[in-house]
């Protein structure tokens, strides 16, 4: 995937927001209204876009198949996960179905040194981010925390505390300036952090403190949201009464909104945000404007709390179909590059499934370890008591 | 009389206290058409309006926060967490305003708050979702900690918690959420008071919320060895029910506390320690504890190896007996 | 002092934001700059502004006589105070020297049924609510944490966790509204809430947190932020990347930046936001810019972090002489007028001084008391080990 | 060899670590010019920049939160928690992040993280300047805990825990920062050690931080009257030494823990539970606890009567030797 030239901010983010008394909530429309930024329409025309047209323009053919590839591919190892749970394999999966696009097109906009705080529901990302997909199942199907090396991947585990990484990303980026990795001009070094919540997230006091800090330390962080509008059971309206992006302008910083089932918009904006932050212009807000197409989680049932309706209208707005039809209209793709794409996901699928199947169950006496780095006496204490009363068991057994 | 589930016994409680009392709104995320996660107070908010029964922001320093605010006005407000793990961002509120703020005041406010937190492991949940933490609690002078660890109790202690003036930090065993029992017609004491909930000679067990169940199995167990245990359900964690607690150790001499909250400063050491003190001459054995290891809260698959089972706690009344 | 009709407020709050790049923080000018309301110049000269001036010249002279004999009142006892610290009759004194008009404007601004929640600091405020003055002293002299009852008054406790006032504020708020004392048009019901707070409160994340609440719910409060440009050592600049007041506009309301040094103009702002509450408008957030011209503390030494030219050109914007100089122009006061606050200023520090001193030390079982609103046997036990312990050593003594 | 104060102490130990490690960086409120409310850190960011010892914005979720973030880049950060009742709105942090991290990450990440926190009463301080919290995290697995209460040991310990690649939440006895002392040219043991700072022979006193001088007062004075007290500086509360603390508990058979924590789930509570399961047969009395009396610190007027001092060590002592 090639990089490109910065582009002015000031202009794709200088669009201005009035909030009146009168302000109400996104719901039950949910539209983006005028200000989001949008590459390619529900029907999956692209739409001109002055300041952001020259990121995209720049992709090659083969960088732009690579996205949809992506896309697919993410979907389909989703899919496979949430059939691995319905088949008991794993205790819970969060599925990331309708969000492909917000985390494929912010993923492929980090470069290699940048470093990504993921929530619990980011297989996009790390998927960009090359973390292997079955080792995202090990949490989900019990057997670790988190099964990579985040300073492998430059991406962090999995936080299951609502809005917690934003401020670890906010630290990160702090560290990142200390060492004198922002606006040298070399594109190698130049490093940004992007951390992602959702929209529930935005009301936890950790959030609006990453906002405070990256704000007074103009740190190289972007605060990617996607808004899916909905926090399990809570729409929009019970988070914020204000649209999201207008969050940041109050901490400091500009707020962007962006059609988060547009890939090459979330690319771009992505892009420009991350660049600004690299090159020491501080911290972004991105409201990636999304839906979750699915369940919570596989322990949720939707259909307490919302209509099928409006699924429906969000089906129309499909991240995957949309870009399909635009690779398909402009010639970019042919049917040979889908249906191969069709196939590599169904070995994905495949191969996900075999491999999660072989995971192996942790020992117990794992509990024991990495709880400290250094030697702690009552760990040990309890580890060896715990290896003694098991190996009586045993004994019991083979007597 | 009729039979129900730990879950529904608590639902049932709620709706009774919303009945009596207009006064007492139930705060949380995911509360209203949900009915939470573990549904809970399904039916409520259809029942009692979206004033009574509030979704929140998720935002759990802002639950409590208000939640206390609420409380100034005259308000009883029932404040859920959703898992244990997620009480933290709320814990300033709790040590630092709900559980000061009768005493700082010099008695003039009341904090009549049920912050009700389904804890502990079992059901096989990711990170965060098993905790067992009312040591921080316990430890917290101003507050009331209780567990419940079945329907009839369930029912009634959470209208005993609602009704109490003061704050009450309410113990749900989330993977006793099905069990079924009977609901009485009346609480079994009050809300600070422990319960035999099985007589027997030779050694006690204390346990409270989950435990309560694997204790009764191991005594059940250990009958057929011709071992007799009793068993006492502490039901309240702060204050203790010396008392009773008492009372059983010295008819046993024996004592070993369960929990599936680390041992190290678990409620077992503070049961220990009071233990000794009060019956010093009368212990045979050391108070032995069996509990959580010292050690994060594992995934999911190691959690059987890691809570407490009715072969440790039988494991903890040999080594007992051995003394 | 009388009342006045809501003025409306889309007028005064329509001022915009813009925030670039490049905006910069407020320091080392400190100046309000262009959006700041004022209707009193550091001359004291009466600046025109068409929205707040009918609120204003509603207020009879007798009123405005008052609002000088609070300020001047108020400043007295705390000099009081300040000077029964040094002389080891209190523990620590937190000073509002300089403070006096944004606390006085805004408390007077209240209404009987209205609810104040305060910081450690708004001595101010608790006499415009009909705290004795000497109740305030009991938590600084280490003789109880708090010495009024909350509900008499409509004064909360004095709350030094920084910020968590401001979500208790918001839950009273919500209380309000489900009493139906919001918008009934009954001047004695409808009720506004008030949470203060500091410049440095603001990074904490309990107030975003109150501002999420309290936009989600429509809650009748507004959000009073004393800018005083310090958090003890920490400018404002270490705190906040925007300026203060943009913060609200995010959340969904609106949020307006008032010289806190000018009385009329605090009074008028407050007002008009409380009002605006209590008819269902919902919150506002006020930022009264002040300056803190003492110590943060008497336990803090101010010469470590700033520069006396600071405070010198503070001190010509102090809040009490530009209004006297008004009152004393525009004919509203005269000498005797100020002799006889003078003599009254005097009499208050007399009679604070003599009773603070006559204050009883509390008996040591009274920390038994009211831990629990019900019998507690822990607490019942220790008391009265406590009480047989300290028995004892009578015994000793008069043995 | 040098007599300073202890809170000099902790500031030659952080420059010692400065000078040492780039990476180790300090965050906190009011901690570069001012140098601190107790001027810990005084003359530190002149001397080392406003990059390495950064005054942050007014949060402390945010402090901890983006200490974590710096962790995960490869800093040593020291965090300044400004006083005790502070540290609550980072608690989620502390026990969800910090003391998680390095075991959820399987070892790959660590959390080489000092939280120092001036605690304790006896300053005359108002409400939530005075809390002795450490139950808290010592309860908390994956976190070390400790506490100094001398220069020499404030010096070296702050060393030792920011070389620690594991978090560490760092005691500072408040009252005692103006106490003078020798530093000397090594530390006494590893930071996990307890230290005898008395030897003895008839009770063992168990205290840590501001209680270990009222311990050594109380021996001083129960040698007039013939007794002769061991005193044991725990120094470190995670873990317990539990070697150093079962070997003098064995060599006099009584033992009263001094803390000025609330009792009832306090550190006594454990070294009482601890004690009594591994030297059962060895005590002779129950091991008593002295502490802060289970409620919400007191106004400053009443802290004499609510911390421990001198005469309620001794009486515990005459009622421990009256078994
Ligand atoms: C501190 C905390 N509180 C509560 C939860 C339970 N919880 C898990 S996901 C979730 C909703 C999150 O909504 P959002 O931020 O919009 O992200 P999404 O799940 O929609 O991706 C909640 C309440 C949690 N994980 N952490
Ligand atoms: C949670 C918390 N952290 C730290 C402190 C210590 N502290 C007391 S006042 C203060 C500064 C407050 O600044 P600001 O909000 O601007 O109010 P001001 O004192 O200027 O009125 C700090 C850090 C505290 N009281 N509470
Ligand atoms: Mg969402
Ligand atoms: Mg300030």
């Amino acid at each position: 995937m090639s990089d490109n030239e910065v582009a002015p901010l000031e202009t794709a983010y200088g669009v201005d927001h009035h909030v009146t008394r009168a302000d109400a909530p996104d719901r039950p429309a949910q539209e983006g209204g005028p200000d989001m930024v949008q590459l390619l329409s529900p029907e999956g025309e692209r739409v001109p876009h002055p300041e952001l047209d020259g990121i995209v323009d720049a992709l090659s053919d083969e960088a732009l198949r690579g996205l949809y590839r992506d896309l697919a591919l993410v979907r389909r190892f989703d899919a496979e996960a949430t059939a691995l749970q319905r088949q008991g394999e794993l205790g819970l999966w969060a599925s990331l179905l309708g969000q492909e696009a917000a985390q494929v097109g912010s993923g492929r906009a980090l470069r290699r040194q940048d470093y990504a705080f993921p929530t619990y529901r980011e297989h996009g990302v790390a998927w960009c981010r090359g973390v292997d997909p079955v080792n995202l199942l090990g949490m989900f199907r019990g057997v670790n925390h988190g099964g990579w090396d985040p300073n492998e991947k430059n991406f962090h585990l999995y936080t299951i505390i609502i809005g917690a990484q934003t401020l670890h990303a906010t630290g990160y980026a702090m560290g990142v300036q200390r060492d004198g990795d922002v606006g040298t001009g070399d594109e190698g070094r130049d490093t940004a952090v992007i951390a992602y919540f959702g929209d529930g997230a935005t009301s936890q006091g950790d959030v609006s403190e990453a906002l405070v800090f990256a704000g007074v330390n103009n740190s190289p962080v972007v605060f990617f949201c996607q808004n899916n509008q909905w926090a399990i059971s809570e729409p929009n309206e019970k988070q914020t009464r204000a649209p999201l992006w207008h969050r940041a302008r109050g901490f400091g910083f500009p707020g962007i909104r962006v059609d988060g089932n547009d890939v090459l918009a979330v690319y771009a904006v992505t892009k420009q945000a991350l660049d600004a932050a690299r090159t020491g212009q501080g911290p972004t807000f991105v409201e990636a404007f999304t839906y979750r197409m699915g369940a919570h989680t596989t322990s949720d049932d939707p259909t307490k709390y919302r209509v099928s309706a409006e699924v429906e209208v969000w089906k129309h707005r499909d991240p995957i179909e949309r870009y399909k039809r635009w690779l398909t209209t402009t010639g970019k793709a042919d049917a040979d590059f889908f249906d191969a794409v069709d196939a590599e996901a169904d070995e994905l699928g495949g191969s996900v499934r075999e491999r999660c199947l072989a995971m192996p169950d942790p020992e117990g006496p794992e509990m024991f370890r990495h709880v400290y780095a250094e030697e702690h006496p009552v760990t040990a204490r309890e580890r060896e008591w715990f290896e003694g009363y098991h190996a009586s068991f045993e004994e019991e057994v083979a007597r | 009389m009729s039979s129900t589930t730990l879950a529904k016994g608590i639902t049932s409680g709620l709706r009774a206290a919303m009945e009596k009392d207009a006064r007492v709104v139930l705060l949380g995320e995911d509360i209203g058409k949900l009915g939470g996660v573990f549904r809970v107070t399904e039916g409520l908010q259809k029942d009692f309006g979206e004033d009574r029964v509030i979704d929140t922001p998720l935002a759990e320093a802002g639950i409590v926060g208000t939640a206390i605010g609420m409380a100034l006005r005259g308000y009883r407000p029932v404040v859920e967490i959703q898992f244990d793990g997620f009480v933290y961002p709320a814990f300033d509120h709790i040590v630092s305003q709900v559980a000061k703020l009768h005493s700082r005041s010099l008695g003039t406010v009341r904090m009549p708050m049920v912050i009700r937190i389904p804890f502990g492991g079992g059901i096989g949940a990711v990170e965060h979702h098993s905790e067992s933490n009312e040591t921080y609690f316990a430890h917290t002078a101003g507050l009331r900690v209780v567990a419940c660890s079945n329907p009839h109790d369930a029912h009634w202690m959470i209208r005993q918690a609602v009704e109490s003036d003061d704050p009450v930090i309410f113990y749900e065993p989330k993977r006793r959420y099905w069990d079924k029992g009977e609901v009485g017609e009346a609480p079994d004491g009050d809300l600070g008071s422990a319960r035999v909930v099985r007589e027997g000679d030779d050694v006690t067990l204390l346990a409270y919320g989950p435990m309560v169940k694997t204790c009764l199995q191991a005594a059940t167990a250990a009958e057929e060895d011709g071992r007799s245990l009793e068993v006492v359900d502490l039901r309240s964690l702060s204050p203790l029910d010396t008392g009773a607690v008492l009372a059983s150790a010295r008819k046993t001499g024996r004592v070993v506390v369960v929990h599936e909250a680390s041992t190290f400063l678990g409620i077992g050491a503070e049961l220990s320690a009071m233990l000794t003190e009060e019956a010093f001459y009368e212990l045979e054995a050391p108070v032995l504890r069996v509990g959580g290891y010292n050690v994060p809260y594992p995934p999911s698959r190691l959690e059987e190896e890691f809570l407490p089972d009715l072969d440790r706690v039988l494991d903890a009344v040999d080594r007992s007996l051995a003394y």
